[in-house]
């Protein structure tokens, strides 16, 4: 029998290969050296492999490629995500550097499952295929399950854990159904065959099989993004999760649950829009809706950043309802600002704990304004992104979403969303409202000296946030031409 | 020369910004040098300016000078600008004139109290406000003066700013004017709004073009103003309390110059109101009713000041009646010989006031005709003027006035027999004021006696000249049923307010006015088959008897029988009560509207602002933010209720697309 | 006559009635290690319906499919039951309705 | 004609038996309370679905399901209930609570909607690999064959996953470190 | 030194960007000093407010009356996607609010000398951040910039209120500020982005830039949508009657220099916003919702000052008798004529100048008694004569008694009103009754009657950096009361320029389709007065 291999394009897939490369030294040293002291080089090794992998994702941008056998492309939407991926994974170590040995957490671990993460997230970037992008997203979860509980003896970490995994496999459960229906009603995994295949046949779009299936990967997408009502574990989970990870699930997560989503309901679904749009409409307004309104009566920051990360989800889903093309740049866009200032403020989260005391009440944030001058400013200018105040780089994502949504005429959702940014003003104001207005009813001190690696995680996170919002517009025509090959 | 005319008020605003800058630095004698010289300029070139146009032929007795643009906007332009003809520079004089002697006065008068500079201040800018009031060439300027003035006197009236009663009262002179300012600002609108310009000139030029019933409204709106500062019904209040202030205030503001703004105003605007009869009915009426009214009520009062302050009220009521039977030049001749001599009273009564070290009450008085001699010989003429006794000033202005009443078309018996008690009326209670104060045994304390001691120099020469003023002063316009006449005064105005004869044939159109006048003319009973001048002769005749009777009333009361005052109120207690307490309106007024609208304001900050408006902002939040402390519990962090959660979302997304499969 | 062979869509109700049944043990049990199981059982029945695409349309896709959630779900069931293991080390019990330290 | 009919008949009473079986076995894993019980009659449902795999004509994956799920993760699952010993579950019955018969409710309308989806059978594109093509090419060498050739990359990409999995549960359950108590 | 001349030379082309980001340049100077050095810190900031205020003043002096249309334009891409422009320039409208901002703005650091001895660098650098943002939005012909402006503002005056606001209430009102103002713009913005896609679909052109959307015609029954969500956000800004609730608590709580600004300059964005943005964008609408705007601005005015009659709390008083003022604004603006809309600007820099004086007179005497009670004073002319001088005309400005600023913008706005609708001036006249009633009232229990209270006994008067604050004022005070074509003549083509456009283009869009909501005869009766005026004019 005659064995055809397909082509076999590496550069495609190096930065994923290099990633897993650096994971598995990464893994090797850490069994090598003792964690007595800190492991920080290994964190500063995985660095190292995010930058290489960096330098062979870019040239990508420009090329439209597919490779194994249609698998996995190499198109300016996966890159994008992979460069949001990449800056997203180095901020996560960079601002893991330090939190690791104060949280007592294994760290060549730790390291290498990150970098399989973002394997795993950028696989899911890149897929064509719906196994592809199944076994991307497993890989992801599978890792992420293990770091929210990596904090060993740590009660909330093991129960993040243990919820984060019993709901991620539920959800897979409706994904994978989903996936079966897809190609049961086309007989095809490849997304662009299962698109021409629709295209093919008209009566497709009849057909309940398919139409149920879109139901199911809805679930199954919208549990990753934190979708309501699939979004009931992410304030537990983010509370429990080491602080770091929290982040790195916050922004990567939801990116990749994202990119998947977009990928799969546009390029291979693109047909069924009119079926979605409705059902997407009510979703993303209460999503935005329950996010704010909860988030407002949290007294602990890490669940109001979740909360808060739903409601931004919300937004994006805004953008995704709208379904034009300025839609789909617009949450490439609003997904990249949103990891620099969410991980921003989860630096200052960790900055501002110390071993024993994580001080995450809100409460804790009393007067610490003039305490730590520029941690409070760094603090307000993040939370005044999120806000959407110009010119801060939140506001210009809202911008472009609202924007979309006034495009494609979805006026009211457009309203629903400003007024719901405007109510979210209210408890992101709060924490300045504590850090700057009130007396601090009990001191924080003894806080571990700021590390460099951290430092540079806040200017990188304040200069991405002031970037994106005084100069969008090399950023958003880059989403723009990187949504080309998509629609 | 005329092209300097604004140097009239500019010296009185040079007076006041030194003063006001420096006043505290510089010596007290300078300060008042300062003040009573700015005053004493521009009184000197009002003067020379009152020659000039007096060579000049009475056509071309009428000059403007533009100083500069003020507010301009679009078609809207006005200028700081002033005119002069013979209504504008007789103001003048006895503005500048008059205000001088109370400076000087002033000097003396005031010596000694702490805010001598501020005083000297406040009054010279007055004076300024004064003269920018009559000098105007536009109705804008001329609302300048018009609130200007209003500052001033609220300054003056609360100048002793400790007493509450003196702020109190000075309050209450600034709100009630700007009730009235309100309607002359209306007014204002009006005329440009229907004429497209607010110069004088311009306006009395194309008034004639409008139609009658928009000039009856611009002309009451006006009148309202005229209301307000002349207090004249029904906004007349704060001119008592306004005795609150220094007595030259009282004598300058509230008797010889500011409170006849509205009888200038109205003469000023005559061509609008010979053009609109229903508005100079108005005008008349409100005159007539308001000079019986004050009357009434001063015939009751105790206090000095107050006797005079509603004397004159009822002298302004006079002053109007005479403008509201068309007979301008009348009103402004009485308005000039009112300003000698009530200005002369009021300095009376504070020489009388500084003789009793303060007192006021004419009760605590008495038997002062010999103590203050200068003070009481300078009062009676005055008296005597203002009750219209033959040969005094009063005498030709009051009857003047009353025979135009009578005689006008505009004019009316009735208005003319109202007039007449009111006269009755004033004669009693000034002599009753008079005999009170400088007749019988003296009531005061010891110790009060013991001081008692006439005024300095300073003070008692302007009461000189203003008595001699006061007593000449009339023959400048006397009837022509005297010697022909020698109607000085008309003929000067004549140009400006036409002769009365013109005023009649103009104006004899308004259908009801001539009804009145045919019936006056064919009417029964004295009138009949007489002819004009022994009508007016027989008219006099009455008044000056009745006025005579009110003098014997007041000797009989006040100095034969000092019993019978008090049997009479027992009598006609009602009557009595009602007057002494002046017809319970300042009670009314305040319970009606400063009470109703406090507590319109507490109500709307209280209920409104505080329940509904921010109620509702803080309600919404609190919603939402208890929405969300319910939602939150759906959180219970029980792992199955979550996926139960996800099944029902998945449930109902489902079933959407199953019922959208179905039904599509 | 000839009997119609079995249709495939009696395998797919198979299939879904197997995925319910998973369901109902995630959403009922308390033993975390039973609701795992119950979610294995739903990946199987997802394995069945694959399995029946791939024969009704002869397409390998479906199989090599399977092949790899099985991968998969070995996987989760290597890194699941560690997380049970340390859950039950640190808070001596694995009854998911015992475990709500956050909530809210 | 006629052995075909039979062959059909058996296939259908197989068919029947092993659904109903995997059914049957499947409601008492839910139900059981013994966890031990639940495991071994999840094996059984296991081994009910290879059967019908078999039915399916895809040997290999059956081989693969018994192997796998029935053997390896199974025994693993079977291990850790024995490791924890649970008898409190035992002693606590079942808490069958209100929501929890909305939430079968919930499942059971669910299902409705699935067999609404499935009951018309699969519309896909048909490809070439019929059951005699794959069953004379031996259905083990044509997985074999996809899975190195157009399969490639999922193959390497559950490798990671593998990896990743496996020192996950290292890293989850390995002593905390010496000298860090 | 060559160099240093070509660099002016650079910067007067570019003089408005100069004008906007000076004080955020003065600000990072700031950021340098150490905090400890508060009298260093105080020169800088006093140094580069002056600055910012002496740049600005050529503006005055260069900017030619005669041109119609924007003056100083500078324009430069900035998103290129959507066509947001950096547009910049200003107007005979936008110059004198300009001014105003920078004038204020220098007062506002002399006044808050002494007041602020804590964070004072925080202080300034919110101060000077604020000045930026507030001079940005006055000069930004871009839509979206000027929203970015908008926004910015909203921050250092949240910071102001909340960290040297009066420790009772501050957080409430600054929180409530900011979140009041923000639910009013975000509606704007939604706005703005229809209003770029209705151009864009119509004239194919993608941009913000307000001049270019002056000419698209927009179909009536959108303009009503849009006219609306503009008028929130501004009428919540101004604020007009049901909106103005955040205000009180905002002057109250704010330190002294932050009521200055708010109600100088902050209040003044939304009028301003109106004058610019919302009536020529939409004049159909406009005119549609006339009557309603007016009635609520007089009902405002009358509103305004019976509350603040009651008032017990100087700052809370000053607070309601701004709303009461503001009325006046945007009564004379929808008068639409020449008097009542050059009235209403003119009131805007009257109210600026006059209650702005008022809030830092009240924090001389809060700075010595630490109390804002009126029942706390009386009788204070006594022991401080100069401040009883300065706080008498002031008072009299904010009356509006003639020869005050206040008088001119008042009476033009009546008359204005008057023209357009009789009805509206007559009513609103009476907020000139009640407006003495109350001020003086005020006044009275302040500085008149016995002292009571021994702590006034021992008050000092001005000092002389107090007087220094206070001289500008009153000198401007009576300057634009007797000489107000200074400023009129600024104003008067470009206000000619906005009625005729707005006229030009509401007959435009009356043919475009016919009316629904709008009451025909009001909106002709406007016209008519508008055209009678403007054949006058």
């Amino acid at each position: 029998m005659n064995i055809s291999i397909p082509e076999i394009n590496f550069s495609i897939i190096a930065p994923e290969l290099i990633l897993s490369a650096f994971g598995l030294v990464i893994l090797l040293l850490g069994a090598f050296f003792s964690e007595k002291r800190g492991n920080d080089h290994l964190g500063y090794i995985s660095l190292l492999g995010i930058v290489v992998a960096f330098f062979f994702t870019v040239p990508l941008m420009e090329t439209s490629q597919h490779a194994f056998n249609n698998m996995i492309a190499a198109d300016g939407f996966g890159v994008f995500f992979k460069v949001t991926f990449l800056i997203i994974a180095s901020l996560t170590v960079l601002i893991s550097i330090g939190y690791v040995q104060r949280a007592d957490i294994a760290s060549g671990e730790y390291y290498a499952l990150i970098m399989f993460a973002t394997v795993g997230m950028m696989l899911m970037a890149a897929a064509t295929s719906l196994l592809t992008l199944f076994l991307g997203l497993e890989t992801m979860s599978i890792s992420i399950y293990v770091l929210a509980g990596i904090m060993r003896g740590d009660k909330k970490s093991i129960e993040s854990a243990m919820k984060y995994f019993i709901l991620g496999a539920f959800a897979t459960g409706f994904l994978l159904y989903g996936m079966a229906m897809v190609y049961g009603s086309t007989g095809s995994i490849i997304l662009e065959e299962i698109a021409a295949y629709i295209k093919s046949k008209p009566e497709l779009l009849r057909s309940p099989m398919i139409i149920i299936g879109i139901a199911l990967l809805t679930i199954g997408f919208g549990f990753k993004v934190a979708m309501v009502p699939f979004h009931m574990w992410t304030p537990d989970v983010y509370e429990g999760a080491p602080t770091s990870i929290t982040a790195f699930m916050a922004t990567g997560v939801k990116a990749a649950g994202f990119a998947g989503f977009v990928r799969v309901f546009f390029s291979a679904l693109g047909p069924f829009q009119p079926d979605w749009i409705a059902i997407m409409w009510v979703l993303a307004v209460a999503t935005m809706t329950v996010g704010n309104v909860v988030a407002i009566v949290q007294t602990n920051i890490k669940r109001m950043l979740a909360y808060s990360s739903i409601a931004h989800a919300g937004y994006i889903l805004v953008a995704f309802v709208a379904g034009n093309d300025l839609g789909t740049a617009s949450i490439l866009f609003y997904l990249l600002v949103y990891a620099f200032m969410n991980i921003g403020a989860f630096t200052i989260v960790i900055l501002l704990g110390k071993k024993g005391e994580e001080n995450v009440l809100i409460s804790d944030y009393a007067g610490i304004g003039f305490r730590y001058p520029l941690l409070g400013v760094s603090m307000t200018i993040f939370m005044l992104s999120m806000a959407g105040i110009p010119p801060l780089g939140g506001f210009m994502g809202k911008f472009y979403v609202f924007s979309a949504a006034v495009k494609a005429k979805y006026y009211w959702l457009a309203i629903i969303g400003v007024l719901n940014s405007a109510v979210s003003v209210y408890y992101y104001l709060r924490v300045t409202v504590l850090m700057y207005f009130r007396e601090p009813e009990r001191e924080i001190t003894g806080l571990t000296p700021f590390s460099l690696a951290s430092r540079i995680a806040v200017i990188i996170a304040i200069g991405g946030v002031l970037y994106m919002g005084i100069f969008p517009a090399n950023v958003l025509a880059l989403a723009k031409r990187s949504i080309m090959g998509l629609m | 020369m005329l092209d300097y005319m604004w140097l009239v008020p500019l010296f009185p605003a040079v007076g006041f910004i030194t003063n006001g800058l420096m006043g505290r630095k510089i010596p007290r004698r300078l300060v008042g040098l300062i003040g009573c010289s700015a005053i004493g300029l521009s009184f000197l070139f009002s003067l020379l300016l009152l020659f000039e146009l007096i060579g000049l032929p009475p056509a071309n007795r009428h000059h403007e000078v533009e100083i500069f643009d003020w507010v301009v906007s679009g078609s809207f332009r006005t200028v700081i600008g002033y005119q002069l003809d013979p209504l504008s520079i007789l103001m003048a004089l006895v503005v500048s004139g008059v205000s001088f002697f109370i400076h000087i006065y002033s000097i003396g008068y005031m010596h000694g109290d702490p805010g001598y500079p501020r005083y000297f201040t406040y009054l010279n800018l007055f004076v300024f406000m004064m003269l920018n009031l009559v000098l105007a060439n536009n109705f804008l300027l001329m609302f300048v003066g018009w609130e200007g003035v209003g500052l001033c006197s609220y300054l003056l009236i609360g100048f002793w700013f400790e007493k509450d009663s003196a702020s109190n009262a000075g309050k209450k002179a600034f709100v009630v004017n700007r009730v009235g300012d309100f309607g002359f600002l209306l007014g204002i609108f009006l005329i440009f709004t229907s004429l497209g310009t607010l110069d004088f000139t311009e306006v009395f030029q194309n008034a004639p073009s409008l139609d009658a019933s928009l000039v009856t409204i611009i002309s009451i709106l006006l009148f309202i103003g005229a209301t307000g500062k002349s207090a004249q019904l029904p906004l007349y209040v704060w001119l008592p309390d306004a005795m609150e202030g220094p007595t030259p205030v009282s004598s300058l503001i509230h008797a010889a110059t500011m409170v006849t703004a509205g009888v200038y105003m109205i003469a000023r605007c005559n061509v609008l109101y010979s053009m609109a009869p229903i508005a100079l009915t108005i005008v008349a009426a409100i005159g007539v009713a308001t000079a019986i009214y004050a009357a009434s009520i001063g015939l009751t009062q105790n206090d000095i000041k107050r006797v005079l302050a509603y004397s004159t009220i009822s002298q302004l009521g006079y002053m109007f009646l005479g403008v509201g039977v068309g007979a301008y030049s009348s009103g402004m001749f009485h308005l000039m010989t009112h300003a000698f001599f009530k200005g002369l009273l009021f300095l009376g009564a504070g020489s009388v006031m500084h003789a009793m070290s303060g007192e006021l009450d004419m009760r605590k008085m008495g038997g002062l005709r010999n103590r203050i001699p200068v003070t009481f010989w300078t009062f009676v003429p005055a008296t005597l003027a203002i009750a219209g006794i033959p040969g005094f000033s009063g005498f030709f202005s009051k009857d003047e006035i009353l025979w135009q009443a009578y005689s006008s078309p505009h004019g009316h018996p009735l208005l003319w027999a109202v007039g007449v008690i009111a006269a009755g009326m004033t004669s009693f209670y000034m002599f009753r004021l008079l005999f009170m104060t400088f007749f019988g045994e003296s009531r005061a304390p010891e110790e009060v006696k013991k001081h008692i001691h006439e005024s300095p120099r300073v003070m008692t020469i302007p009461l000189g000249i203003l008595s001699v003023l006061s007593i000449i002063g009339g023959y400048v316009g006397i009837p022509h049923v005297f010697w022909g006449g020698f109607n000085k005064i008309g003929e000067f105005l004549a140009p400006v307010v036409g002769s009365h004869g013109e005023v009649a044939a103009g104006h004899a159109q308004f259908s009801l006015q001539k009804l009145a006048y045919a019936a006056e003319q064919v009417g029964a009973g004295a009138g009949h088959g007489l002819n004009a001048a022994s009508m007016e002769l027989i008219l006099m005749a009455i008044s000056v008897i009745i006025a005579l009777t009110g003098i014997f009333i007041a000797y009989v009361f006040y100095i034969k029988r000092p019993e019978l005052p008090a049997l009479l109120a027992k009598k006609r207690k009602i009557v009595y009560t009602v007057l002494v307490n002046k017809y319970f309106v300042d009670e009314i007024y305040g319970f009606s509207f400063v009470d109703s609208l406090k507590g319109l304001g507490t109500g709307l900050w209280r209920g409104f602002d505080d329940q509904v408006l921010d109620g509702t902002v803080n309600g919404v939040a609190r919603m939402i933010i208890g929405f969300g402390a319910i939602l939150r519990r759906t959180q219970t962090g029980f792992v199955q209720s979550y996926a139960f959660g996800m099944m029902i979302g998945g449930l109902i997304i489902m079933g959407y697309y199953v019922i959208r499969a179905i039904f599509y | 006559m000839t009997i119609p062979s079995i249709p495939p869509a009696a395998y797919l109700i198979v299939g879904a009635i197997l995925f319910a049944i998973g369901a109902i043990g995630v959403l009922t049990r308390r033993n975390g290690i039973i609701v795992f199981m119950s979610i294995e059982l739903m990946l199987n029945s997802v394995n069945v319906s694959l399995i029946t695409f791939s024969h009704a349309l002869n397409s390998m896709d479906g199989i090599l499919f399977v092949f790899f959630v099985m991968a998969v779900s070995a996987a989760e069931a290597g890194v699941g039951l560690a997380i049970f293991v340390q859950l039950y080390r640190t808070k001596e019990t694995i009854n998911v309705d015992e475990i709500n330290l956050m909530r809210w | 004609m006629f052995e075909q009919n039979i062959s059909i008949i058996f296939q259908w009473l197989i068919f029947l038996g092993t659904a109903s079986f995997a059914i049957l076995a499947s409601i008492l894993m839910v139900t059981r309370r013994n966890p031990i019980h639940s495991a071994l009659f999840l094996i059984f449902t296991f081994l009910c679905t290879a059967v019908l795999f078999l039915l399916l004509e895809s040997p290999f994956i059956a081989i693969i399901q018994v192997l796998v799920y029935a053997g390896a993760i199974m025994m693993l699952i079977v291990f850790v209930i024995m490791l924890l010993e649970l008898e409190k579950e035992l002693r606590s019955p079942l808490k069958i609570s209100f929501s929890k018969g909305i939430g079968v409710l919930t499942v059971l309308l669910t299902m409705l909607g699935l067999f609404f989806a499935v009951f018309a059978g699969p519309k896909g594109a048909s490809g070439e690999y019929t059951s005699e093509k794959v069953s004379q090419l031996g259905s083990i060498k044509v997985v074999g064959k996809l899975l190195f050739t157009e399969y490639l990359l999922p193959f390497e990409i559950v490798s990671i996953l593998l990896l990743a999995a496996i020192v996950g549960a290292i890293v989850l359950v390995k002593p905390r470190p010496f000298g860090r108590e | 030194m060559n160099h240093l001349l070509s660099i002016i030379f650079s910067l007067l082309d570019h003089f408005l960007t100069t004008i906007v980001f000076l004080p955020i340049v003065g600000a990072i100077i700031l950021l340098l000093i150490n905090k400890e050095k508060h009298s260093a810190i105080r020169i800088v900031a006093l140094v580069f407010s002056l600055a910012e205020f002496v740049i600005s003043l050529p503006l005055f002096f260069l900017f030619d009356p005669k041109i119609v249309g924007m003056q100083f334009v500078e324009k430069a891409r900035w998103i290129p996607e959507y066509g947001i422009t950096y547009h910049l320039g200003i107007d005979g409208i936008s110059l004198l609010l300009v001014l105003l901002t920078t004038f204020l703005t220098v007062l506002c650091i002399l006044s808050s000398w002494s007041a602020i001895t804590v964070r004072v660098k925080e202080y300034m650098i919110s101060f000077l951040f604020l000045e930026t943002g507030m001079v940005g939005a006055f000069v930004a012909l871009d839509l979206v910039l000027f929203y970015v402006f908008w926004e910015v503002m909203l921050i250092p005056m949240y910071l102001l209120i909340g960290v040297w606001g009066d420790p009772r209430r501050r957080i409430y009102a600054a929180v409530k500020f900011f979140i009041y103002t923000m639910a009013g713009s975000v509606l704007m913005l939604i706005a703005i982005l229809v209003l770029y896609f209705i151009n864009l679909r119509s004239t194919g052109a993608a941009t913000f830039d307000v001049l270019e959307l002056y000419k698209t015609v927009i179909p009536v029954g959108t303009q009503y949508w849009l006219f609306a969500a503009f008028a929130v956000a501004f009428a919540i800004k101004v604020p007009m009657f049901p909106f103005h609730t955040w205000l009180p608590d905002a002057h109250t709580e704010a330190p002294t220099a932050g009521s200055v600004i708010l109600a100088g300059v902050l209040l003044k964005m939304g009028t301003y916003g109106f004058i610019r943005f919302a009536m020529p964008l939409f004049p159909k609408a406009a005119m549609a919702f006339l009557p309603l705007i007016c009635v609520l601005a007089i009902i405002g005015i009358i509103y305004g000052a019976l509350v603040s009659m009651m008032q017990v709390d100087l700052k809370r008083l000053v607070a309601f008798s701004s709303v009461s003022h503001l009325g006046y604004v945007m009564l004379g603006m929808f008068a639409l004529n020449m008097q009542g809309v050059e009235g209403s600007i003119y009131q805007m820099l009257n109210h600026g100048v006059s209650t702005g004086s008022l809030f830092l007179l009240v924090g001389m005497i809060y700075e010595r008694r630490h109390t804002r009670m009126i029942a706390d004073f009386g009788g204070l002319s006594k022991v401080m004569p100069v401040f009883a001088v300065i706080f008498m005309i002031v008072t009299l400005s904010s009356i509006g008694l003639p020869g005050t600023n206040g008088f001119v913008g008042e009476f033009l706005i009546l008359l204005g009103a008057f023209r357009s609708r009789t009805a509206y001036g007559v009513v609103a006249a009476t907020g000139v009754i009640l407006g003495a009633a109350y001020m003086l009232w005020m006044f009275q229990r302040v500085m008149f009657g016995e002292i009571k209270n021994p702590e006034n006994m021992k008050l000092k008067d001005l000092s002389r950096r107090e007087i220094a604050t206070m001289i500008p004022m009153v000198l401007l005070i009576f300057v634009m009361g007797i000489y107000p074509k200074l400023f009129f003549a600024k104003m008067d083509v470009s206000v000619d320029h906005f009625l005729k456009a707005f006229k030009a283009k509401y007959e435009m869009s009356v043919e475009a389709s016919a009316p629904r909501i709008v009451s025909v005869r009001s909106g002709e009766n406007t016209l008519e007065g508008k055209a009678s005026s403007s054949q006058i004019d």
